[in-house]
């Protein structure tokens, strides 16, 4: 079994952009094989497309094909596409980094791509409100903002968090994508922005919540002796965790304490045999300011209940005991459902790197890692990434 | 350019509600092996699905059993009375089908050993707390389609006309 | 029982075709970087991109070469007169917006070095063949985005009214 | 890396069921951990769902959660759901080969499910039409019929092939699905009764396609060196081949030639060390009669152009030179999309055990091949199994 490299990102800019989800792709595409030498998309093998709901979104199914057509590959070895709603593209690599690992492929993109602006945004809601069991959840409006809005509401029942512990998350992520070229938003907020922004869902407000973005982000990966072959600052995968409970409000395991994280977080750990530790970088799902406190609970940095002191104590920023999101996250950079955590994979790639604004660089770096959860966070992902091969 | 024709064509302005934008569920039993769940609403039950072989309750209503896979399950009646877990207020972002409604309040209820969310009627979000007793309430829809909200209990002891 | 309260609700019966029905595609430059090819369709030109650097001719429209990735396209008139290269009829089975057109024939025509399906107008399917000459024809939808098809010679050298 | 087998399977009954999508995966899953010993829900780590278009066809998406739930599965290694149009079952076996491959996971389930029948069938079939390019292929209603009426055309039109030949495919294939018992359509049909059905998309009658299907099926797999622990019947992965070019019409190979078929069959017998001439079950995809015909073609079983004749003298039959979809094939068994594959490779470990009806039973079979194609046949898979780990 070969170890794996990821050599290479391309990404398109992030936002309300005036562009199909093909001219996305296409932006991607281009970006990704710039990024790397000796490799054209004529060598690739395989590719691995993440995306949630092209379906509905773009009215448009079987997209694979069509992104491996748009961006010049003819898969060979391995094709389809990944959905795990707001993970689907952790997903794709992960599928990637297997492929590669067992020789069925040899040089494989995984990209993914989202395009969410579309004529009728109540129309779009409604296809946001199908990611939980629309015949049982859904049907109640229980999408995005509601269900991480009583998440909210049960962590400050229980744990006496604060709406000012949670503005900080939205402060602290729009200050880093504001130094961010890709982010969809580059404007910074102040906590009294974020408490006096419109009311979406209580206790959630405006800033509270991620955008809806269009985008596509794209890395790609090969065996790890491959990889200087290509560049000389690869990024190798070395763990992963996954978990899930079942996604109907019912079969939850705790609104207030995310069980499924903090076992995701042990197996990832424990896979690239490291400890909460040893992690420079984490870019996480802050889809929703109480979903990144949580997430410090919940990946270990803090006691569980903690995070909103957490982040009142400076913890999460660079230069404190982790990074928590010097991308800007899922709040400023935007979240194309498919695309995300390729975005962010390619953030800590760019980071090792040492490829991004001084202001939220993360000197030294060598662990990262890239949590996506999914659905009523019933689901998490994590994927440790290190500079060097170990 | 004048070799090519161009023509005005038309298209029906106005359908129906479509499926893949219906969120109550089908309840006919051409549609679901569970539409005894709506037969038993209509009858002003909220009820679901219990092993009788392990004892499970198992919520949304099954047809074999998540636990131990037996396919010997019974009805079993929730009850009319749930107490809010969480709760929250629709303002901006709700689907097709609900914008008219805006805002309104849903929640999580705990009812019968379940969590449940649901519409709560009767009520602002001001208005609740964590721990409020909610009773069950059943909507109508125009296809003789039947759905389960909650009340406030204020709400609900008015009189029915 | 008698506690449950029962409430009839209303929902609108009908709801313009959405997005997630509608097929023919959104032309403006709102919406896709491409939109330059339906102002070209509306002048009469059917066009698409081709890449000034590789001399790809690119189908659909592209921003970038998928060949060498540059974005150096030009638009590439395709002309008007294409040829049957395959066709058949639908007769069952229509999507939705199209159903009030069965029977219809479609087809895919060679034109300007590309192969592109389309509807062919002013035929049946027992009045065509394989290598049939079409001629470029221009439809407007109601709310004045454009989309092409083919026709067979013969409706087409009928004068314009 | 490790060898992989599969160990169980288990399916609903295809068909214009009275049931919802998730009554049938409840069946399936019911049917799944029945034929196994010694292995129940709880010990399987990983779950790998194929579903083409849920979104749409269910209103629901993330469905990958909603399954493991409802069949008792908690995936602690990995989840995610494939979709590759009409491959997405077999995309999932193959992520789920994989990852068991590396040792991401140990026991893994692939389950398929679509659920197909909805209210409005005009609608549904609206559905069917996003899966090719829906802007410029999907709008002039290529969907599947009439692209592989074109498809006919063209191969009637370049090598002669017969609207007669094309029958006796249909008539094979039902009367192999009437030996069947979860097969959709369980009547016998003869080349007139064919010829003289509805016309749908000419040159294509009704029985040259196959039905519109509810169904749900599902596999195991364990590494190779554990399969005898659960059963002394396993069937061993040996080889596989996936090869696509562009969806877009316009961007295909050739219409009435499958290349990327044979760059498939090439792979598929290049890693499984066989040939053509070792294949004694082929399961393939006979969305349409002229589907299996340019099968036998692109998997070597006859000359380019020679399909027609090929059935004509009787030689994809039991007994023939290859058995040809001895279970009945899509024709007779129905494809409910994201489910198809995986029906198909349990029908092979089926045939392995001898658990099939006499009448279609391929006596002494040692190694099948599971094809899949999706789209505009622009994208072919195969998965090679063997009665014997080789």
């Amino acid at each position: 079994m070969r170890q794996v490299a990821i050599v290479a990102g391309g990404e398109a800019k992030a936002g309300r952009r005036a562009a199909s989800w093909r001219d996305l792709v296409q932006e991607a595409g281009k970006a990704l094989f710039e990024d790397v030498d000796n490799l054209s998309p004529k060598d690739v093998d395989s590719i691995f497309v993440g995306a949630a709901q092209p379906e509905r979104f773009a009215f448009l199914s079987y997209v694979a094909p069509l992104v491996a057509e748009h961006i010049g590959v003819t898969p060979r070895k391995v094709i389809a596409r990944t959905e795990l709603a707001c993970v689907s593209g952790q997903a794709a690599i992960r599928y990637a980094w297997n492929c590669v690992a067992t020789g069925m492929s040899d040089i494989a993109v995984a990209i993914g791509v989202e395009k969410m602006y579309q004529p009728d945004m109540a129309e779009a809601q409604t296809t946001m409100t199908c990611v939980l069991d629309r015949e049982w959840d859904g049907v109640n409006c229980f999408s995005a903002p509601p269900i991480f809005a009583v998440t909210a509401q049960r962590h400050m029942y229980e744990f006496g968090t604060t709406k000012e512990q949670m503005a900080l998350v939205s402060v602290k992520n729009h200050h880093y994508s504001s130094l961010n070229p890709i982010a969809h938003l580059q404007k910074e907020v102040t906590v009294e922005a974020v408490l006096k922004s419109p009311m979406v869902a209580p206790p959630l407000n405006l800033f509270d919540c991620c955008p809806m973005t269009d985008g596509s982000a794209g890395v790609i990966l090969v065996p790890a002796e491959e990889a200087k072959k290509y560049t000389d600052t690869p990024m190798y995968l070395i763990g992963s965790g996954q978990y899930a409970v079942g996604n109907v409000i019912n079969n939850l395991a705790n609104l207030a304490e995310w069980a499924p994280l903090k076992l995701a977080a042990k197996e990832a750990y424990r896979t690239a045999k490291i400890t909460k530790d040893d992690v420079d970088i984490a870019e996480v799902h802050d889809c929703f300011t109480i979903s990144e406190i949580m997430e410090y609970e919940g990946l270990g940095f803090c006691e569980t209940g903690k995070g909103g002191k957490f982040i009142e104590d400076g913890k999460p920023y660079i230069g404190g005991k982790v990074a928590v999101n010097p991308s800007g996250g899922i709040m400023g950079c935007g979240h194309p459902l498919g695309a995300t955590s390729i975005y962010h994979t390619f953030e800590i790639l760019k980071q090792f790197r040492g490829d991004v604004d001084m202001g939220r660089y993360v000197k030294g770096a060598e662990i990262g890692i890239q949590h996506s959860l999914s659905g009523a966070a019933n689901q998490h992902s994590i994927l440790v990434c290190s500079r060097e091969l170990r | 350019m004048s070799m090519v024709k161009f023509e005005k064509i038309k298209r029906p302005e106005k359908i129906g509600l479509p499926f893949m934008l219906d969120f109550y569920p089908l309840q006919d039993e051409k549609y679901t092996r569970t539409s005894q769940f709506f037969k038993n609403l209509k009858e002003g039950h909220l009820t679901t699905t219990k092993c009788k072989k392990c004892g499970e309750l198992l919520w949304p209503p099954r047809v074999i059993c998540s636990n131990c896979h037996s396919e010997k399950l019974e009805w079993f009646d929730l009850g009319t009375e749930g107490e809010l877990y969480a709760f929250t207020e629709i303002r901006l972002g709700a689907p097709i089908g609900f914008v008219e409604d805006v805002p309104f309040c849903i929640g999580i209820v705990r009812i019968g050993g379940l969590l449940i969310s649901a519409r709560i009627d009767g009520a602002k979000y001001e208005d609740l707390k964590i721990g409020d007793k909610v009773n069950l309430k059943i909507v109508e829809l125009p296809d003789s389609r039947v759905f389960y909200r909650f009340s406030r209990n204020k709400e609900q002891k008015l009189p029915i006309p």
